[in-house]
Formats: structure tokens, C-alpha cells, sequence
């Protein structure tokens, strides 16, 4: 199945959501779409659900052209949809949800063995655990044999234990049939790790689509690297492609700024080391304990700028303490034009 | 237009359903023309009785049932259920009936005074209405109440006590305010009932519209008690209105809170209980019982059983499917809830006026399908083929039901919009991406989370059509006599013993009606809070 | 000893009063529609269910319901030029003059009409059993004697009296008060009653009200009292007459036939027949209409009371007397 | 103010939930509970905050006593508690909501500011977004000058980018307001990071009670080991404090295991590295992209077992590529008996 979407904006009565959005997605390919609450990811879904109109622009799946003028209900599109909170027939047992408008059960067989809910055939979904929902809602809606899967935050509702395993459970599981899928999340964790592709979403607009490494590494803008995991920024002087910053000169990528003079470059926590040497150049704000390592802030002693580091859980620093900070990245470091801001963490 | 009502079938249905209802007040208007319309102060001591004993029964109603269903939504006790549906049968209960047992039960030479030795106040005019119609109108409030309370997060209630408000407390300033559409709609149904009974308030002689309406229809001045009724049903309107800008925020259920009270407190709490119950069955039945001891049964054909049975059943199945469209229009927009209003005008009908309504419109039909019938014969053969022969609608249990159903929709309507409310919109969502058209998925998904208000509904158009008296006098087949005529046939010839038997009849059925309503609600609850389980 | 005084008549007519047995009266053969106004509990059944059982080929339907309502649903049926009554029996003569105005009534022959006593000879209507207006009295407080012998000396006495001003045959008897002591005296008489009057919801509450001694005396039709002593017969009420005024008044339940000629005539006859007519005076207390027939025990004979001479069919028309009845507050 | 909990044992009806709990809690301190679901975390916050009763055993506020015979309702205890579910009163708006039962309204202004809330003051409960009802909570439970804070799964409703924010929100906020505080959680991240203790709870049970990194780094039980972040186990032969493992001999500390024999050594992702040599000794299975990092699992050619190991975001290794894998800890592992099974993520 071929999905096109071409110049759609959609939203709810006059305010627009959703801007001038374009895609394709074919094959089995998992298209992961991020951003931050309200950004209209649900509402992208819902458009391409048929829950919700297109205002403008069009939608095409395989011979299927949807527009304003011709909207097409969500029963004609053949896809299948998985809600947040699994939207389970309360009165219908597990086989039955399943099973909901198939004739033929094999289907049904299949995905309950696939998905392993033998033991809840019979079930209730109210005596189901969240996971548990979960699967079978994915099942419901594969054993229809969609040609397009849709997941809205498919995890959200479960808690971290289970995220972590349902996350792979699941990717099999659309690996299997097959289909492609776009799949929403609020965990760029989860984008990254599951993901074919990421689409990076910003107030209705979409900032980069690209495979998970290169929107890591290559990020089209500010928001995109600040969204997609702890991003520092720090102040250097470009020149070519060095720049000089107040931990020496580092190899630089342009992304979007000036052919030299003041930038800012994009750092993350593991392109430093951070050791306690005689000459020290920075001191240490915070350090945070994340169990295999330890996330720990630092000002720079020279322009007092801020960033974080990530070092060894043996490591234990203490706040106020003097340490060497040096960039160790093999790689080229991203470099912006410079703004106000040092880093931030994301949205809220 | 069209466009618009295409894409909302339920606003045509509901549309059609409304102008039905309001068929009736149409015939009024007819039947009022030429009446000459005089507001003496006798008018005015009528509107005040009659808005006095609104005031005070629904007050009365909120009073006890208010409390009880507080008791028996969160309270652990024994043998709950059957608490509940005891609390709930007075709705069985001709208030007629209870008000003519009261009459005789109390006061100096009544059967208690006889029994007991000592003389009890009599029961008649305000004070006396009052009683009677809160006795037999309260169990409205209680259950409207529960069922808003059982909806709720009791969670909410943990936080307040968490924040250092003691239990009673917090039941009164976080609770309470967010049940305060169940007591209104509760309300409602009780300030309609009793603006639209005319037994209680005939027995304890208290003037009020629908004694001034009766008097004058059995004097034969149909057009003064049409113009009574019209009179009436302006106050209808005033009420309707009143409750409809009655409206607190939505918000979505949770687990229900569940106290489990000290033995001592079980004791406590279980003696009001037991006293409204013995006030309001006990007490009618002891009376019945003495009189049945007095004069014995008589004998009692069970065929009668068997009609108010069936006419009742068939009137209850009609409700429901009549009222799906309307509760689903009321849920979807405003046109909606406007339409529902109208619908609800029914109940603040008395049972005579609609019966006298219905009798014309029935006729009137009749004529047309005669005059049809013998203008051109193709009418004639398309009645043979379908083996239709008169009467085909005048005295039919046709007629009856649709009375019936024009009276008490409302109460199947506000059950089922009640239920349809809680359903999660993704759920609907859901079945149409899985390929199901909108009418597959409001049969298979929408209908079935909505049973229990289905079942609710149709229980209390049950109950009510159990009871009802004037216009079943009215429009019932020759020869078909229910329980209600019945007690009525001997009850007021004076032979009191023999309205035992159906009295009894009458409050057993109701109560298993009662019985499966609530086991609709069990399950239900099930279902809408599965979110919160597992 | 007999009903109606007979002092005065021919043999003939004599032979005539002494009424028709059931034995001497045609068969009924086929479908009737009856509407029967109220029905006694089941009384005015069993009359019917012995009309039946004699005739086994007529195949009978009534229509039970308050005399008002079926009148007024008579009144609609021909209206719309639909009715459905063959024959309406009705307990108050109020109703049956309602009806009457329809003109829709059939006449019936002389050879029914003139079966009752002249003062009850309507020419489209037959009166089928009496009832006549009494003053229960509590036994406990008065004698018989103590009980004033007119309206007018009630109305200045100072005995707490029960009445039931919402019942038709109260509104009837206030209508005949009109017509024989015209609307001012009448307008009068309740203001005057009423400071001492109490009202109750029917006639047989206002005679259990005597009974239990909350009042005095009440105005109410003689069979309540009689049907209360029947089940309770230690209750303390007894009757007494006024004389010759509405207090008295004579009124009758009657039968018209609407539809359904020979048939419907006939069966009105049964209800005249002596068999029916004893029944009804012993069982429901009711007044015969046949002279030959005997009064219902613990009413004395009728030639002791002077019930006052009124033209029954002119109670129908209640307009005026609801109206009075609300001025004067009593309604 | 002081909690004391000793031999503590609750439930719902026959139940036993929690079973023979102790522990002390003072000053400002902050307790993590963490447990898979089910474990009975909500119901010792229940049991805390006087919602479910005591079956046995003995709770100590201050100077209240709370044992089965002596139940204080909870409107007497001065506590705060943080529902899931958030709990708000849907009739009331922000304000009044966090000034519940508050004469003055300087602590409702207070907290407002704190978490800000400014432009909600009048915003009813439902018009809000996960992260600004979760901060009402907060504030509301703060304002109300608790000496104890109870919170549950303050966090688990909200979206990733919202949660690690928020969290150090609260953190600082607690510390503000200086009581002593009880957080369950699921997240063992969450825990890890915020609490000064952490409790990890198994059916019922206390596990461990210690500090992050000793949790972490001396679990005292194969299912602390494992809930507490990826845990492999690699057999080992143990003699005296060194064991021989398919990758050579390492330092050990023997946590439960015989003196000598046969053992399984705990190894966490950040113990190896993972190089392209001439001698390769495992095989990559898979490799999952983590932003920062990459996670991948290797199988051991000898023996066979399969490890988990962390590399930078820059190694690319392909799946069934051979490898070079290398202990690299410097701490010394901890030696747990043998079991039959490998590494397996927690619960779900
Ligand atoms: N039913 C609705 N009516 C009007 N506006 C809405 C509706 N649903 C969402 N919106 C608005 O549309 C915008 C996008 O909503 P949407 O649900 O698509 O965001 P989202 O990315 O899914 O957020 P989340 O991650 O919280 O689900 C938000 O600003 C929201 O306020
Ligand atoms: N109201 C209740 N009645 C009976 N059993 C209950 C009730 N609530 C919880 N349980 C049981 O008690 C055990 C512990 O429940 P609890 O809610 O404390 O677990 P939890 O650790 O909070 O789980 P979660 O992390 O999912 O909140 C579970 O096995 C659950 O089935
Ligand atoms: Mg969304
Ligand atoms: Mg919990």
C-alpha cells in the first residue's frame, strides 16, 4: 500500500492545526511522528482516519484521493487504528473485539497466538491488564487486515516497565503484516529506537523527516536537536569549518548560520569527558545518578555558559567542585546561528 | 436542511416524535375554545395550592431520597440490593391508593387508631398531599441520585479527607455538588408527577389544577378542564425550563467510593430505611390486609394480572425504541436537548386530559379512515387484505400504548441520554475504522454500552404504565380490565377487601421490574468504568 | 308490603307494576356493546353475568368506566359520528341527560317506559334503580328524632356536617335545590352550611367521617351507609330523611339504548325484569323501580318520605350549579 | 516531622497486600518505592494515608500511634497525598482547589508562583493539560502545609517531555516545603534519580532499601539487579574474590552464592566494550539506536550467553557481524548463584 499526502492542513472548526504537511510511506515502514503536546499529531491521525475533515490539500492511499470536496468515511479507507486508551468493546470478550466484523477466524487465531493472548481468549477486556489491552487492541486491528496502521501513543497509558518491551512486541508485530504505519509518540526515545523514519513535528508543521540517525546527528534546526535529547549549546568563533570555543578548536558542520563569526554549537552530553585534572576549566553545578551513568551540569569557567555532560556512574563529583571538561566527539559538531538561550529541555 | 438533518437522522425522528407530543395540547386547545375563561381568586388559590404542593413534595423527595441513595451507593450493608429495590417499589404504588390508606389508616377512628389504640393526626389537605406525594414520588430523586453517585471517582473524596475534611464534610462540599444533575433531573420527574396527579391531591382534599380539571370533567365541562389543563401545562413548561438551565460540569467516572460503616452505624442507618419502606408499602398493605381479613377477597380473575402485565410490557418495549432516537439526538446538540424538552411535556400531562386527547385523536382517525374507506374502494380492499377491521384504532390497545408511551417517554428518554453520555467517543472511532457503517456501529457498539439505561428506562415506563388509572379508563378495549381498574372498580364501590389482591399484584410485579433494573445497572457499571478496573 | 305506593291504579295497571319475569322475556341473540357507568363494585355484574347466563347466543361487551367519562366519550363518539354504545347504564341521571342532548338516544316503547311509576316516565330513557339523598347521622351523638327535618333548619342548626361537594350526585343535589328553591336561596343555604361543613373526597368518606364521629351528619346517597353497616355492623351511623326538599331528593341510575334497535330494547327489559330488580335492591341497597319489588333492608318505605318532585333530566345541566358552587367557595 | 512504620501488614479483606514493612523516615528526606504493578505500592500510600485500615503491625506520626485497634482517619493525620488520577475537584477552579480548605490564601499565592500557575488561577480543572493538573496537585497538597507527603505515580499520566521536567519540579518543590515524602513510582529511572532512598518492593515485600547507587551498584537480590535497569548475567567459575568468565577473570564480590563453583556474575550494558578486532569472541544479534548511545546484544561464541552492551551513538555495528567484547569495569562484579535463566527485562 502507497500512502501520499500532499499540502494537508486540517483542524478543528476555523483554527487550522495542522499546516501544509507533506508525506509518502510505502512498504512496512514505520514512520514515527514526535513533538510536543498540542503540536497535532492526534489530529494528523484523525485526519487520516477520516474522524476528522481535510480543510485542504489532499490524501492518497493506494487508488483512494481524498480532499475537502471529497471526504471518504473512515469505514471506506481499509486502516487500522490504535487509540491511547485501546478503545476495547467493553462488552465484547477479547476473541470477540478481535474479531469484531471478520467472517473467517483464522485471522483472529493467528494474532491472539502472534501476540500471545491464548490465555485470554475469553476474557473481558475490564479484567485486562493495561499491557494486555494493549495487545489486543493492536490485534483488533490488524486481524482486519488494514492496508495503513495508525498508533496514537499506543504506549502512553502503560507504565515504564511494560513500555519497554510492548514497544518491540508491537514493531514485530506490523513487521509481520506487513504494513506501513505511522506510529505517534511524546518519547523520542521510543521515535528513535522503533522507527524507520522520524518526522519531527512543531506546532503543526513538520520540521524534519529523516531516519533516526541523521535527525540525531544532523538535526534541521534548534528545536529539532533540543527535542531530541539533552542538547548544550555553546558559543564559539567560526572560521572554515573550525570553530574556536573556550575548550579549543573543534571540526564544525554549518547548519544554519553565518559563513563565520558568532555561532553556537550544538554539544551533547557524551561529546565531553569530564575528569579532575591539575588545570581545571569548569566547575560542577549538578550531577544527576541515571543508574548506568551520571548526567551532570557544568559552568564553563571562561564565559560561563552551561552544559551537560554524561560520565561513568563511578564517577562521583560533588556540587561546586572544580573538573576538566574537554570535547572528545570524533564527529564534526553541528553549529547555529546564536541566540539568547543556553540549553533547555524540552517543551513542558 | 436537509443536508444537516441527513447527517443527523435522530433530529427527524426526534422531530416527528416531538410533534406527536405535542398532538395532545393541540386537541386541548380545541376542546378549550369557547370556555369562558374567568381568573377568579378561586384561579389563584388553585395556582398557589397546586405550586405549594410542587414546592413541597419535590423538597420532601430530595430530603429522603437524597440521603438514602448517599446510604445505599457507598455504604456497605446487608442485604443491600433488596434495600434498593424496597426503597424504590413505592414508584409501584397508585399514590390514589396510598392516599386513600393514609385517609383511612390515621386520624380519630382510622384503622391505626383501631389497631394501636392510640389516635394519630389525620392525614388530609397540604401536610397530607405532602406526605403521600413525597412518599410515592421520592424514589425519582433516590434513584437518579444513586446512579450519578455511582458514577463518580471516589478518589476525590480521599483527597478532601486527605486534606483534613472529615467524611461527612467532604460528602457535602465535593460530592453533593457534583450530583446536583442527578437530584435536578431527579426533581423534575417528581414536580411533574405531582402537578400531574390527581388522586392524592382529590382524597386529601387540597385544590389544586388536577382536582379543579377533574371536578369539571365529571360535571361534563370538558372545555373548563381542557382550559384547566392548559393552564397546567403553561406550569409544565415553567418547570421544564427551570431544570433545563440547571446544568453542573461533565466529568468522567471513576471507582466509586465504598465505606464500610461500623455495625452500630449498619443499625442506624437501616432504621430510616426500614421506616420509609413500612410508610410507604408496609402501611398500605397492613391496610389492605385488615380490610381483605374484614370482607375477604372476593374472587379475582388472573387474567387481569395478565393484561396489566402485557400492556405494560408492550408499552415499556415501544418507550425504549421511541426514545433511543431522542436521547441520542439530546447527547449530539442543542437542537437535540430542545426537542427532548418538548417530549418531556407528556409527563406533566395528567392521565385524564391525555386519555380525553387521545380519545378524539383516535376517533378522529377513525372517521378519516371510514370516510376514506367509502370514498374509494382500493382503501376498503388494502384494509381486508391486511385483515384490519374496526376498531382500528379507537379502543384499541393500540391507542392505549401510544398514551402510555406519550406520557411516560420522558422517563425512558432521560435513563437512556443519561447512559449514552459516558460513552467514549474512540469507541465509536474504533468500530468505524475497523468498517463499520454509523447504523452497524449503533447497533453493535453504541446500543449495547447504552443497555443499561435501556433497561432502566423501560423498567420505569413499566412501573408508571403499571399504575397509571385515568386515561386507562379512558382508551382501553371493552372487557380489557387491568389491576389498576380493577382496585378502582371496587375500591371506589366501597369494597376494600377485594383491592387487596391486586394491590398486592401490583407491588410484586414492580418490584421484580425494580429487581431487573438494577441488575442491568450491575452490569452496566461494569462496563463503562473499564477503564479503572484491572 | 311494596315499593311505590300504589293506592289509586287499575287492576291492569296494577298487573303492569307488578313487573316482568326474566321467565316471560325474549331471548337475546347477538353482539351488543354496553357501556356501564361505574358498576357497583361488581353488583351491577352479576345482574349482567345472569343476563348472560340466560342467554347464551348474546355475545355482550361492556365498556366499564366512571359515568362521566363514558358520557363524555359518548359525547365524542357522536361527535365524530362514531358510536359505539348499543346501550348506556348509567348511575346518574345527570349523565344520562348529557347524553340526551346528543340526540342521539333512541325513544324506547311504552311497553318499557310505562313498566315505572309515572314521576319516572322519560321517553327516551329508563330509570333501572333508585338511590335517594339521606343525612347519615352518628348514632353516638344523636337520636333519629335529633336530626332536623329540613335543609333550611340544618343550615341553622349547629351539627358539624360532612359533605363531598367534588361528587356528582352532591353537585346533583345541590342542582335540585336550585331548581326547586331557585339559585339565590341555594346560594344562601351553602354559604350558611358551609362554616360548619367539613368536605370529603366521596360520599363514602363523609359517611365513614359520621361513622368515626368527626361530624355529626353528612349529605350522602342511602346505599353507602347501608353497604358500611353491612361490612361493620356495629358502626355507629344510622339514616335519617329530610322532608320533602333535595335533602330527599329521589334519583335514579337508568339505562338508553343508542344503537342496535330490538337487540339493545331487550336487554334494557331484563334489567326491568323482578329478578334483576330484587337482586339490586338486596344486594346493592339500590331502590326498585318495580312497585311489586321489595325495598332494600334498613330503608323504610318510601311512602313514609316525601321526596321532592323533580324532573331528573333537568340535573344534567351542572354549569351553573359548579358555578355557584365556586363562588360560594364550597367547590 | 517523623514517620516510623514498624512490622506494618495490610490489605483488602482476606488479602494480606503488604506484608511486615518497616522503615523510618525524617526531615526532608525523600523515599522512592518502586515495584513492578501489583507489587502493593498504592496500597502502603493507602495504608499511610489512613484510606485502607491497618491489619497488623504499627504506624508512628509523630506522636500518633496508628494500629488496628487505634485507626486515625485521615483528616486527622496531617498528610498530603498525590493521586494518579490527580484527583481534582471538578466543580471548584485552580484556586480554589489548592485553597481547599485554606483560611489565609498567602500559601495558595505561594505555590502558585512556585509551579506557575499564574495564568490558571481561575481555569477550571478540566480545561487543563496532564502536566498543569499534576502541579495543582502538587500545590494543592502543598499549600495545605502537610508534615508528610504521599504521592502516587505523580507522574505515570503525564508524556515523557512533560515527566523529566516535572519531576525535578516536584523534587524541589518538596524540598522547599521540607517534609519528608513517600513516592511510589514505576519508573525505576525516576526513582533512581530524585530519591535519596530508594525501597524496592516485590509482592509485597521490601527487597532493599538504600541509597540510589548502592541500590544500584550492591543490589541484594537478583530481582533488585534486574528491575533496577538492564541486567545480564554471565556464568563465571568463582574462586576466592576473582571469577573465570569466557571473557577472563575479573574481580568479584559475592552477594548470594556459594563460597566457590559455579555463579552468575551481574553485568550491566556499561561493563563492556564492544570493538571491531582480529579476535573476535561474540556475535552481534541486534543493535538498537538511543540517541546518545546504542544499545546492542551480543552472544558469547563460547558458551553461548547472550550479554547486553552500551556503545556510542558512532559505532554502526551490523547484525551477525562478529565482534570483540571486552570487561571493562573497574569496580568489581557482583556474583549471584546460578539460575536457569539469562537476562530478562522486568515484569510486564
Ligand atoms: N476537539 C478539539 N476541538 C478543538 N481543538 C482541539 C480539539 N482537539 C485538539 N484540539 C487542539 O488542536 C491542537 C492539536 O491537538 P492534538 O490532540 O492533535 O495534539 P497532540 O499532538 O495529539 O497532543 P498530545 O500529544 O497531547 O496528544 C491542540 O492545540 C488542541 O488544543
Ligand atoms: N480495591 C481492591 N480490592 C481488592 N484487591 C485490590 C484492590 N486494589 C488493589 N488490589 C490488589 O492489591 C494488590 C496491590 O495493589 P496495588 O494497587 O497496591 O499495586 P500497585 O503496586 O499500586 O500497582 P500499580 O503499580 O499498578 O498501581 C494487587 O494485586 C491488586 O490486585
Ligand atoms: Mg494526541
Ligand atoms: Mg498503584
Amino acid at each position: 500500500m502507497k500512502l501520499e499526502i500532499d499540502k494537508l492542513c486540517a483542524g478543528y472548526g476555523k483554527a487550522t492545526v495542522v499546516e501544509n504537511l507533506n508525506l509518502k510511506l510505502e512498504g512496512n515502514e514505520i514512520l514515527m511522528l514526535v513533538g510536543p503536546t498540542g503540536c497535532g499529531k492526534s489530529t494528523i491521525l484523525r485526519t487520516l482516519a477520516g474522524i476528522l475533515p481535510v480543510t485542504s490539500g489532499e490524501i492518497r492511499m493506494n487508488d483512494l484521493r481524498i480532499t475537502k470536496g471529497n471526504p471518504v468515511p473512515p469505514e471506506k479507507r481499509h486502516i487500522g487504528m490504535v487509540f491511547q486508551d485501546f478503545a476495547l468493546f467493553p462488552h465484547l470478550n477479547v476473541e470477540k473485539n478481535i474479531g469484531f466484523r471478520l467472517r473467517d477466524k483464522s485471522e483472529v487465531k493467528h494474532w491472539i497466538e502472534v501476540l500471545g493472548l491464548e490465555s485470554h481468549r475469553r476474557a473481558m477486556p475490564q479484567t485486562l491488564s493495561g499491557g494486555q489491552k494493549q495487545r489486543v487492541a493492536l490485534a483488533r486491528a490488524l486481524a482486519h487486515q488494514p492496508s495503513l496502521m495508525l498508533l496514537d501513543e499506543p504506549l502512553s497509558n502503560l507504565d515504564a516497565a511494560l513500555k519497554d518491551s510492548l514497544r518491540w512486541t508491537i514493531r514485530d508485530a506490523l513487521k509481520e503484516a506487513g504494513v506501513p504505519a505511522v506510529w505517534v509518540t511524546h518519547d523520542q526515545d521510543e521515535a528513535m529506537s522503533i522507527g524507520d523514519r522520524v518526522g519531527i513535528l512543531n506546532q503543526g508543521k513538520l520540521e524534519q523527516l529523516d531516519t533516526p540517525e541523521n535527525c540525531f546527528e544532523h538535526p534541521s534546526s534548534r528545536f529539532v536537536a533540543e527535542f531530541l535529547g539533552d542538547a548544550s549549546f555553546l558559543s564559539a568563533q567560526l572560521q572554515e569549518n573550525r570553530a574556536d570555543t573556550p575548550l579549543g578548536s573543534v571540526p564544525v558542520i554549518a547548519v544554519d548560520c553565518p559563513p563565520s563569526g558568532d555561532i553556537q554549537l550544538l554539544v551533547r552530553p557524551d561529546d565531553f569527558t569530564l575528569t579532575e585534572s591539575a588545570e581545571p576549566n569548569a566547575q560542577l553545578i549538578w550531577s544527576r545518578f541515571e543508574g548506568g551513568s551520571r548526567l551532570c551540569k557544568v559552568k564553563l569557567n571562561e564565559g560561563g555558559e552551561e552544559v551537560k555532560v554524561r560520565v561513568s556512574h563511578e564517577v562521583q563529583p560533588a556540587p561546586g567542585e572544580a573538573v576538566r571538561l574537554d570535547v572528545i566527539a570524533s564527529h564534526p559538531l553541528m553549529a547555529f546561528r546564536r541566540e539568547g538561550g543556553h540549553s533547555c529541555p524540552p517543551a513542558s | 436542511m436537509t443536508r444537516w438533518l441527513s447527517r443527523y437522522p435522530s433530529y427527524l425522528l426526534s422531530a416527528v416524535i416531538a410533534v406527536l407530543a405535542l398532538a395532545p395540547i393541540a386537541v386541548l386547545y380545541y376542546l378549550a375554545k369557547g370556555a369562558e375563561v374567568y381568573f377568579s381568586e378561586e384561579t389563584w388559590r388553585i395556582l398557589k395550592n397546586t405550586l405549594l404542593l410542587t414546592a413541597t413534595t419535590v423538597v420532601g423527595s430530595i430530603v429522603i431520597g437524597v440521603p438514602l441513595a448517599f446510604l445505599t451507593a457507598y455504604c456497605k450493608l446487608p442485604l443491600q440490593r433488596l434495600w434498593v429495590i424496597a426503597l424504590a417499589t413505592p414508584l409501584a404504588m397508585p399514590s390514589y391508593l396510598g392516599a386513600f390508606t393514609f385517609y383511612a389508616a390515621f386520624g380519630k377512628g382510622g384503622e391505626l387508631e383501631k389497631l394501636i389504640g392510640l389516635t394519630l393526626p389525620r392525614m388530609e389537605g397540604l401536610a397530607g398531599a405532602t406526605v403521600v406525594m413525597t412518599l410515592y414520588s421520592y424514589p425519582f430523586v433516590f434513584l437518579t441520585t444513586r446512579a450519578a453517585l455511582r458514577g463518580l471517582d471516589g478518589n476525590i473524596v480521599n483527597a478532601a479527607r486527605t486534606l483534613g475534611l472529615s467524611l461527612p464534610g467532604s460528602l457535602w462540599r465535593v460530592v453533593l455538588p457534583r450530583v446536583r444533575n442527578g437530584i435536578a433531573a431527579g426533581s423534575l420527574l417528581v414536580a411533574l408527577y405531582t402537578l400531574s396527579d390527581f388522586g392524592t391531591p382529590a382524597i386529601m382534599q387540597l385544590d389544586t389544577f388536577t382536582r379543579a380539571i377533574f371536578v369539571e370533567y365529571n360535571a361534563f365541562g370538558l372545555d373548563r378542564a381542557a382550559l384547566f389543563s392548559l393552564q397546567l401545562i403553561f406550569l409544565v413548561v415553567v418547570v421544564l425550563v427551570a431544570e433545563f438551565c440547571f446544568r453542573s460540569v461533565r466529568e468522567n467516572s471513576g471507582h466509586c467510593l465504598s465505606l464500610q460503616p461500623s455495625r452500630a452505624g449498619v443499625a442506624f442507618s437501616l432504621i430510616p430505611v426500614a421506616g420509609i419502606v413500612a410508610l410507604a408499602i408496609g402501611l398500605p398493605l397492613l391496610i389492605f390486609g385488615i380490610w381483605l381479613k374484614r370482607e375477604g377477597a372476593g374472587d379475582f380473575d388472573q387474567i387481569i394480572a395478565w393484561n396489566s402485565l402485557k400492556v405494560s410490557l408492550i408499552a415499556a418495549g415501544v418507550a425504549v425504541i421511541v426514545a433511543l432516537p431522542v436521547a441520542y439526538a439530546a447527547t449530539i446538540g442543542k437542537v437535540g436537548r430542545f426537542l427532548e424538552r418538548i417530549v418531556y411535556l407528556g409527563y406533566g400531562v395528567p392521565g385524564i386530559v391525555m386519555g380525553t386527547a387521545l380519545v378524539y385523536l383516535g376517533l378522529r382517525a377513525e372517521a378519516e379512515i371510514y370516510k376514506a374507506s367509502e370514498e374509494n374502494p382500493e382503501v376498503t380492499q388494502f384494509l381486508e387484505k391486511w385483515g384490519l377491521e374496526e376498531p382500528f384504532l379507537y379502543q384499541t390497545l393500540a391507542l392505549l400504548v401510544i398514551a402510555y408511551v406519550l406520557r411516560f417517554l420522558p422517563l425512558a428518554v432521560g435513563t437512556i441520554r443519561a447512559t449514552l453520555e459516558k460513552i467514549d467517543g474512540n469507541m465509536v472511532h474504533a468500530a468505524r475504522t475497523l468498517g463499520a457503517g454509523r447504523s452497524e456501529v449503533f447497533l453493535r457498539v453504541t446500543m449495547p454500552l447504552a443497555m443499561r439505561g435501556i433497561v432502566a428506562g423501560a423498567a420505569l415506563v413499566f412501573l408508571e404504565t403499571m399504575r397509571e388509572l385515568p386515561a386507562t379508563l379512558l382508551l382501553r378495549p371493552n372487557e380489557y380490565e387491568t389491576l389498576t381498574t380493577e382496585i378502582w372498580l371496587v375500591y371506589e364501590a366501597g369494597y376494600f377487601g377485594r383491592a387487596a389482591i391486586p394491590g398486592l399484584l401490583l407491588v410484586l410485579f414492580s418490584a421484580i421490574g425494580l429487581a431487573i433494573m438494577l441488575a442491568g445497572e450491575r452490569r452496566a457499571e461494569k462496563l463503562l468504568l473499564h477503564q479503572e478496573e484491572s | 308490603m311494596s315499593g311505590l305506593p300504589l293506592m289509586g291504579l287499575g287492576q291492569d295497571a296494577a298487573q303492569k307494576l307488578a313487573g316482568v319475569s326474566v321467565e316471560d322475556l325474549p331471548r337475546l341473540k347477538g353482539k351488543l356493546t354496553l357501556y356501564l357507568g361505574r358498576g357497583e363494585g361488581g353488583l351491577y355484574e352479576r345482574v349482567i353475568d345472569a343476563v348472560k347466563k340466560r342467554n347464551p347466543d348474546l355475545r355482550l361487551s361492556i365498556r366499564r368506566g366512571p359515568t362521566a367519562a363514558l358520557a363524555n366519550t359518548i359525547v365524542a363518539e357522536a361527535k365524530m359520528g362514531l358510536v359505539r354504545a348499543d346501550v348506556f347504564w348509567a348511575v346518574d341521571s345527570g349523565a344520562i341527560g348529557l347524553v340526551a342532548g346528543t340526540g342521539k338516544a333512541r325513544k324506547l316503547p311504552d311497553t318499557i317506559t310505562s313498566q315505572v311509576d309515572e314521576r319516572f316516565r322519560y321517553d327516551n330513557w329508563v330509570p333501572i334503580s333508585g338511590r335517594i339523598r339521606t343525612i347519615p347521622f352518628h348514632t353516638g351523638k344523636l337520636k333519629a328524632a335529633d336530626v332536623p327535618k329540613t335543609l333550611s333548619e340544618i343550615a341553622d342548626s349547629d351539627l358539624t356536617i360532612g359533605w363531598a361537594p367534588a361528587y356528582g350526585a352532591f353537585q346533583s343535589f345541590v342542582s335540585a335545590m336550585r331548581i326547586l328553591r331557585g339559585d339565590e336561596a341555594t346560594k344562601k343555604w351553602l354559604i350558611a352550611t358551609k362554616k360548619r361543613a367539613k368536605s370529603y373526597a366521596g360520599e363514602l368518606g363523609a359517611v365513614m367521617g359520621v361513622a368515626r364521629g368527626e361530624v355529626d351528619i353528612a349529605f350522602a346517597n342511602h346505599y353507602y351507609t347501608l353497604r358500611l353497616k353491612a361490612g361493620d355492623p356495629d358502626a355507629k351511623v344510622d339514616l335519617a330523611f329530610t322532608n320533602n326538599d333535595a335533602g330527599c331528593l329521589l334519583n335514579a341510575s337508568g339505562a338508553m339504548t343508542l344503537r342496535g334497535g330490538e337487540l339493545a330494547q331487550n336487554f334494557v327489559r331484563y334489567l326491568l325484569s323482578r329478578e334483576a330488580q330484587s337482586f339490586l335492591a338486596s344486594e346493592a341497597y339500590e331502590i326498585p323501580m318495580l312497585p311489586s319489588v321489595t325495598m332494600p333492608k334498613g330503608l323504610p318505605d318510601l311512602a313514609d318520605i316525601h321526596p321532592p318532585k323533580v324532573d331528573l333530566a333537568q340535573l344534567a345541566d351542572l354549569a351553573p350549579t359548579l358555578r355557584l358552587m365556586r363562588s360560594t367557595g364550597v367547590l
